[in-house]
């Protein structure tokens, strides 16, 4: 692709490289862009990046396994859109991805993104895991497949597939049990979300999985979806209006929190410790909902919530948003942003980090292991700790 | 070119002079102030022209319909001897040039909102109260094609607002509509008061900003909740171009159940934000408005006021946080509205 | 430049194994629950010819013979970059490798082809004599796990490879045909809008008499007796803790093993 | 990977060192107007001992070595002019020791000024360092190895001259450190010792510097400020003398610019205060507002807008955000700093507007008062759209011309580019000259460090 014919062609020049991509509002460290934090190479920052795809569409730099890494290192965690102070910051993330799409189209993508993608279109999963074994996490829950129910629960890939995250997704199937809610799930009919295979630049294959599910979910007269993953919340919430699928949906941390509000969850037997949340990029700086977890922490008696220096807008990413979880462009150095991330965590003296992302959880989960932190801090997702705190006392 | 439209007779007939008698800035009797009309109006020096601290009062208190504010500062611009230092008075002109690009004629219906210079604030017109209004502009690049010019009456330059208002008024009268409502008092005023005043030929009816908000209340009246606030309305230098329509805010006030206080400073007797007279060069005029803004608040607070009432974007600005800082919450009135509807 | 490609529609077992079973015949996998795609090491023939075609201009067509669900795997080779993609029309799976190498024999031998490639085996039956045969049929030169290709003045330069990562290198005289090993080149990535734009793209279908061969073209050589699914294996250890102490253990259990 | 690859890798890590297309097209290139000019490697070494294995290997096999802080010079200092190896800083980024009580900061030399300023704003509310007003990557040793200022200049003077202590890696490989620090674990002062300043103000030409002790000062708790407006730049030296005399003011900037147009042809004094009380504040307001500019009030030829308690302040951040690159839209800015005896600010401003309209670019001048107006700071600012070369060139003029102008009206430039050193050495005295050239002969034998700046030929 020319330069010319690149989507932002107009405005990719305008980046400075200030440098304030690299900082959470505060100044406090550099490395609050989980792609430069991890290589501390001006060409893994954001002005780096857009100034290389700026010198790749005008032929000025090849292509090069090399230039695919540094393009795809960037985790759409969209730091750099929170801190930029120039008109376009908006779009940074945009610019990025349109150039993954580029690439894509070219077909010289890297090893790890490619297998990504052949996997979801062969198995609808990045792993490439049977279709026919997606459903296997829900073995003896009682979550019952979707039939009309008011919900329906949307686990996605990471839930359906990784042993850690699946014992999260059954987990909330039960909190969701007691608090009940009437919703459903789709087993082995479900499908990806597309999230990261739109945040990968492969807007074809996002848009036949779109569609796909957008007529699956019509077709089963679906209506109200909570997500587990704020991955798949922030597809349907904001990628799947244009191709005509409108559904109210809502992550599950909003769902328990007005449970809890509304008295139909009984968090009393509560849960006695000091908790710090990691909050997901596709939850917080996509969506803008910092609160929502918190309130549900807050409401569990006994948790004690610790904000880590970075918080909200400011989050450290935990390096696995744009398909990194697994394509892993970030991993392998105390220097991984899920390492520094999980760093912080301890810093505050909690002894859970929780957080609202499959994702994430695996992420910070492997970096407490590689940091020899088992023993001092633990990752549980906000609906593992619900699950506990609903526990009737004694049993 | 347009003139303004002074009856000199009225004027120099006149038994009581309420213009100058009743000036919160000067005290003047009778007498001079008969003394002091003649000079200005036969063009000639007066001390009436430096001690003017530009507050628009004298508009209200004439009760011949004559335009004795207007007149001080055609004066004042006349003899050269304007009440800011010019740096302020050049930077306050500039202000007013569009400069980031031509006049954008959006599609808009009736009603229709005039947001003058303040765009920005457009974020407040929403809810039931203005589910069908069309506003603009809605780009700050544009506000200068809106921009009423009346504030020059602070800066003894009403010469720059015959020359630009023509145009403003072309720019807005080519959104085709037949009435626009003021977002700002100031707007109103304008078209209201100066234009007429000077013969400026105004092809579309303005309409109140709080008329707009009375006549919307009355449709949601079974919506509103009645706030139980006690409440000080901040009048604008602009609202004395407009007294006919101040009876609105207590009227609105009624309708959304709040209690507008007992003060001293109220009506014709209300104190302006001093913003202009801070600015102003005269010794003195930096303690008069630290002066008359603390009289302002030391009034509302002893009148047990909980929100103080916003027309004007500028009081708003220059006072707000002084009113806040006195454990008082400053608020719009279209936001106060809003409140009242839920 | 003329580029002649054969390429096979396999089902994905890469990463379910344990799903695998054999069906009532005894003689198949249950294909039911499995995705199909195309078979590894054709995708790296493709890429191969593609490259070539790129440098040499020419044109590269893809071949197949099989059932109407394999059109799938001849788009996708059209979505590569192949220029025109030809399947004859029979169910390969019942077929043996001789007769299928019979029927590609007819249909390259009636196409322009300055190079034959075809994926150095399959996944499924991994027989990898097909090719061979082809060339053997066609009478024309052949070399087998090709991991290096050059191409000049009508002779290709291959690179083998041997046991222990020994190489070989021979010039072969074209035409001739080439089985390619996986390594030999990048695939590259078929993006989905690419699969769209390729059904534009000429696909035919053609039946044995067409190539001008009789039904008995398809009898068998060798028969398949029966398929059986391997034991599963023992002795599998998980590792977990931390990477030090997990790297150690391993260390450990392989030195034990004696492997290092 | 080469062999001078693979020993820098042995000396940092693989994953900091790179030879690779893509980190040495970024490393290549200036924010500025600059040409690139690319390097052989980068590397981005975490210790001191790193750097030191670095620079000997370097000075071994006599490759250049240009170290990078936050690359925000804007005039190319820190581009590999004979190519070589970048040694990115960034990674050395730790705040090694803050004395509250001595009122200074030991960091390593890659801490951004981001960073000191947050660190302090939370460990240390009482202490502030002079903030240069970059964007917060700028690093504190960068800002003192080109003898950068702050927002503390008035008071206080050059960011340089706030150094309590350096370690620096010579030329040669060895760690070198001046000052108290040079006797024990002492980081409070350069005096009484004999004076080695051989590194600020050098550019990085004469060594590596690795850890920065920089004075600290009393933070007071409230800060407000207000902006004096003239139309008459001949009055603007006068009021920063008399206003500089009260000793109330912290910050004191005088500026002038063509946009917004409500700004255009006015000069603007930015007054900066601050206190620990309302009622330290009100006497500084009063002090300044009535005691200074009274009188040019009451005359009509200036207007005050704030400096009052009932009026609030529109504070800039702290390090501020700056978008003035993006006014062509095109993402590129530059400018020509030059130390100035404030007297000669009507002049800068008269002749860089001149300069702006002959180059069709909006003039941007600004000058920061140094000291008791001891001098000032004065900046050419340009803007240009980095995608198109004839904006790029009509900055680049503009530039070379404000050089000549700051040295006809006998200034210096400050941290000048190749072009503006050259002008700077030609009118220099031939001894000083030369004794700079024995200077950097004896540092720096083999000339590795960042070579093409301040040759002496």
């Amino acid at each position: 692709m020319a330069l010319t014919e690149y989507r932002y062609s107009d405005v990719i020049h305008r980046c400075f490289r200030c440098g304030y991509c690299k900082f959470p509002t505060s100044f406090i460290e550099v490395n609050n862009c989980p792609a430069y934090a991890r290589y501390r190479l001006e060409s893994y920052s954001t002005g780096g990046r857009l100034w290389l795809i700026r010198a790749w569409l005008n032929d000025e730099l090849d292509w090069s396994e090399h230039l695919g890494e540094i393009v795809y290192s960037c985790a759409a965690c969209k730091n750099c859109a929170e801190q930029c102070p120039l008109p376009f910051s908006d779009d940074i993330v945009d610019m990025i991805v349109a150039a993954k799409g580029a690439m894509v189209e070219r077909g010289s993508v890297p090893s790890a993104v490619k297998e990504f993608l052949e996997n979801v279109d062969r198995q609808g999963n990045p792993y490439g895991t049977a279709r026919s074994k997606r459903g296997e996490w829900m073995e003896g829950t009682g979550i019952q497949e979707y039939d009309g129910q008011e919900f329906l629960y949307y686990v996605g890939c990471v839930g359906s597939y990784d042993t850690r995250a699946q014992q999260v997704a059954r987990a909330l199937g039960r909190v969701l049990q007691k608090g009940g809610v009437s919703f459903g799930v789709l087993g082995d009919r479900e499908n990806c979300d597309g999230n990261d295979v739109g945040k990968l630049g492969e807007e074809g294959l996002f848009e036949a999985l779109a569609e796909e599910n957008i007529r699956q979910f019509k077709d089963l007269g679906v209506s109200k979806i909570v997500t587990l993953s704020p991955h798949a919340f922030n597809a349907i919430k904001n990628d799947y209006p244009r191709l005509d699928g409108t559904f109210e949906v809502r992550h599950y941390s909003q769902l328990l929190r007005d449970l809890v509000r509304a008295g139909k969850l009984d968090v009393s037997s509560g849960f006695k410790a000091k908790v710090t949340y990691h909050d997901p990029c596709f939850l917080g700086r996509w969506n803008a909902e910092y609160e929502a977890p918190r309130d549900v922490l807050r409401a569990v008696p006994g948790v004690e919530l610790v904000e880590m220096e970075r918080h909200r807008a400011d989050a450290l990413c935990c390096g696995g948003g744009g398909g990194n979880f697994y394509t892993d462009f970030l991993g392998g150095s105390e220097d991984s942003p899920s390492r520094i991330r999980v760093r912080d965590a301890c810093a505050t003296g909690a002894s859970i980090v929780a957080t609202a992302c499959p994702n994430c959880l695996t992420m910070l989960e492997d970096a407490v292991k590689a940091e020899g932190l088992d023993d001092r801090l633990k990752v549980m997702d906000i609906s593992e700790i619900v699950g506990e705190a609903c526990q009737a006392r004694g049993s | 070119m347009y003139e303004l439209r002074f009856d000199e007779r009225k004027c120099l007939g006149c038994q009581t002079c309420d213009c100058l008698t009743k000036c919160q800035y000067m005290d003047i009797d009778v007498e001079t102030a008969k003394t002091e009309m003649r000079k200005i109006i036969n063009g000639e020096d007066s001390f009436v022209l430096r001690q003017c601290v530009t507050c628009y009062a004298c508009e209200e208190y004439c009760k011949k319909g004559n335009h004795p504010f207007y007149l001080i500062v055609e004066r004042q611009e006349e003899l050269d001897i304007p009440p800011l230092p010019r740096p302020l008075i050049k930077q306050g002109v500039q202000m007013g040039v569009p400069w980031r690009g031509e006049l954008v004629v959006q599609d808009v219906q009736e009603p229709f909102l005039d947001m003058c210079m303040f765009p920005q604030l457009a974020g407040s017109i929403q809810g039931k109260l203005f589910d069908s209004v069309s506003i603009a502009p809605t780009d700050a690049r544009q506000r200068a094609h809106f921009f009423c010019q009346l504030m020059y009456l602070h800066y003894a330059r009403s010469s720059v607002i015959r020359e630009r208002l023509p145009q403003v008024i072309e720019n807005i009268a080519r959104h085709n509509v037949k009435e626009v409502i003021c977002f700002h008092d100031e707007c109103y005023g304008t078209f209201a008061s100066y234009a007429p005043a000077f013969g400026i030929e105004v092809p579309f009816k303005p309409v109140h900003f709080f008329e707009y908000l009375y006549n919307r209340l009355v449709d949601l009246k079974d919506d509103i909740k009645p706030l139980n606030l006690k409440v000080a309305y901040q009048r604008p230098c602009s609202s004395r171009l407009s007294s006919d329509k101040l009876h609105l805010v207590d009227d609105i006030f009624d309708l959304i159940g709040v209690e507008s206080v007992e003060r001293e400073y109220v009506g014709e007797n209300a104190l302006c934000c001093a913003g202009a007279i801070r600015m102003q060069k005269y010794e003195g005029r930096y303690e008069l408005a630290d002066d008359v803004l603390r009289r302002n608040i030391e009034d509302m607070v002893r009148a047990g006021t909980q929100f103080c009432v916003f027309n004007c974007p500028a009081c708003f600005d220059s006072i707000g946080h002084v009113v806040a800082r006195s454990g008082m919450n400053p608020i719009f009135m279209g936001d106060l509205c809003r409140l009242a509807v839920g | 430049m003329d580029i002649v490609v054969a390429v096979k529609q396999v089902p994905d077992t890469s990463e379910v194994v344990d799903v695998v079973e054999i069906d009532g015949s005894g003689k198949d996998i249950e294909r039911g629950t499995l995705v199909s795609r195309i078979n590894e090491w054709d995708k790296y023939a493709l890429e191969e010819a593609l490259q070539w075609k790129q440098k040499l201009g020419g044109t590269v067509t893809a071949v197949t013979v099989g059932p109407g669900e394999w059109d799938d795997t001849l788009r996708r080779a059209l979505a590569m970059g192949a220029d025109r993609a030809i399947r004859v029309d029979e169910d390969a799976t019942v077929i043996d490798c001789s007769a299928a190498a019979r029927t590609l024999a007819a249909l390259i031998g009636r196409l322009p082809h300055d190079l034959v490639m075809f994926g150095a085996q399959s996944e499924d039956f991994g027989s990898a004599q097909l090719g061979p045969m082809v060339a053997e049929m066609l009478g024309i030169p052949h070399a087998a796990l090709v991991v290096r290709l050059q191409v000049e003045e009508g002779e290709a330069h291959v690179e083998r490879e041997l046991e222990g990562g020994a190489r070989d290198l021979y010039t072969l005289r074209l035409p001739a045909l080439l089985t390619i090993q996986t390594g030999i080149n990048r695939p590259r990535y078929v993006s989905f809008s690419s699969v769209r734009k390729a059904r534009e793209k000429e696909l035919s279908v053609m039946s044995l008499d067409e190539l001008g061969l009789p039904p008995q073209a398809l009898t068998p050589a060798v028969e398949l007796a029966r398929l059986e699914l391997a034991p599963a294996g023992k002795g599998a250890v998980l590792i977990s803790g931390a990477a030090e102490e997990a790297a150690a253990r391993l260390a450990t259990i392989l030195r034990e093993a004696g492997v290092i | 990977m080469d062999s001078i690859c693979q020993s820098l890798a042995e000396i940092v890590g693989e994953g900091h060192v790179s030879n690779r297309p893509e980190e040495l097209y970024i490393y290549s290139r200036d924010l500025g107007t600059a040409e690139p000019h690319l390097p052989r490697y980068v590397v981005a070494p975490r210790t001191t001992e790193e750097v030191q294995q670095v620079v000997k290997l370097a000075n071994r096999e006599k490759i250049p070595v240009v170290p990078l802080g936050g690359g925000l010079t804007l005039a190319g200092l820190v581009m590999p002019l004979r190519g070589g190896i970048v040694l990115d800083m960034k990674r050395m980024d730790s705040i090694l020791e803050v004395n509250e009580r001595a009122r200074y900061a030991l960091v390593e030399a890659g801490v951004s000024q981001g960073k000191l300023v947050a660190y302090l704003n939370t460990h240390h509310p009482t202490l502030v360092h002079s903030e240069p007003g970059a964007p917060g990557q700028a690093t504190v040793a960068g800002n003192v190895a080109i003898h950068g200022q702050g927002d503390l200049a008035q008071p206080y003077g050059f960011n340089s001259d706030m150094v309590n202590g350096l370690e620096v890696v010579l030329p040669t490989g060895e760690v070198c450190r001046i000052g108290s620090c040079s006797l024990a674990q002492q980081w409070f002062t350069q005096h009484p010792l004999p004076d080695l300043g051989l590194f600020l103000g050098w550019c990085g030409t004469t060594g590596v510097i690795t850890k920065v002790s920089l004075r600290l000062f009393p933070r007071k708790r409230i800060r407000d400020m207000g902006m004096f407006v003239l139309e008459d730049g001949d009055l603007v030296p006068d009021i920063l003398y008399r206003i500089s005399h009260t000793e109330m003011a912290g910050d004191l900037i005088a500026w002038s610019q063509e946009l917004p147009v409500t700004v255009s042809g006015l000069h603007n004094i930015s007054i900066f205060i601050s206190g620990d009380s309302e009622e330290e504040l009100e006497l500084k307001r009063k002090l300044i507002r009535v005691g200074i500019l009274g009188e040019y009030i009451h005359s009509g030829v200036g207007g005050l807008v704030g400096l009052s308690a009932n009026v609030r302040p529109r504070l800039p951040r702290r390090p501020p955000v700056s978008t003035i690159q993006d006014i062509k839209k095109g993402g590129g800015f530059e400018y020509v700093g030059a130390i100035m005896p404030v007297d000669t600010y009507p002049e800068c401003c008269r002749r860089g507007a001149e300069i702006s309209a002959r180059h069709n670019i909006a003039y941007t001048l600004l000058g920061r008062v140094i000291g008791r107006s001891h001098a000032m700071m004065f900046s050419w600012s340009y803007v240009f759209n980095r995608a198109d070369e004839d904006s790029v060139r009509e900055a680049r003029e503009a530039l070379y011309e404000s050089d000549d102008l700051a040295l006809e009206l006998g200034g210096i430039p400050w941290k000048p580019g190749v072009y503006g050193q050259q002008a700077v050495m030609e009118r220099m005295d031939p001894n000083t000259l030369s004794l700079m050239k024995k200077v950097k002969k004896l540092l720096d034998p083999n000339g590795i460090m960042n070579p093409g700046n301040w040759e002496v030929s």
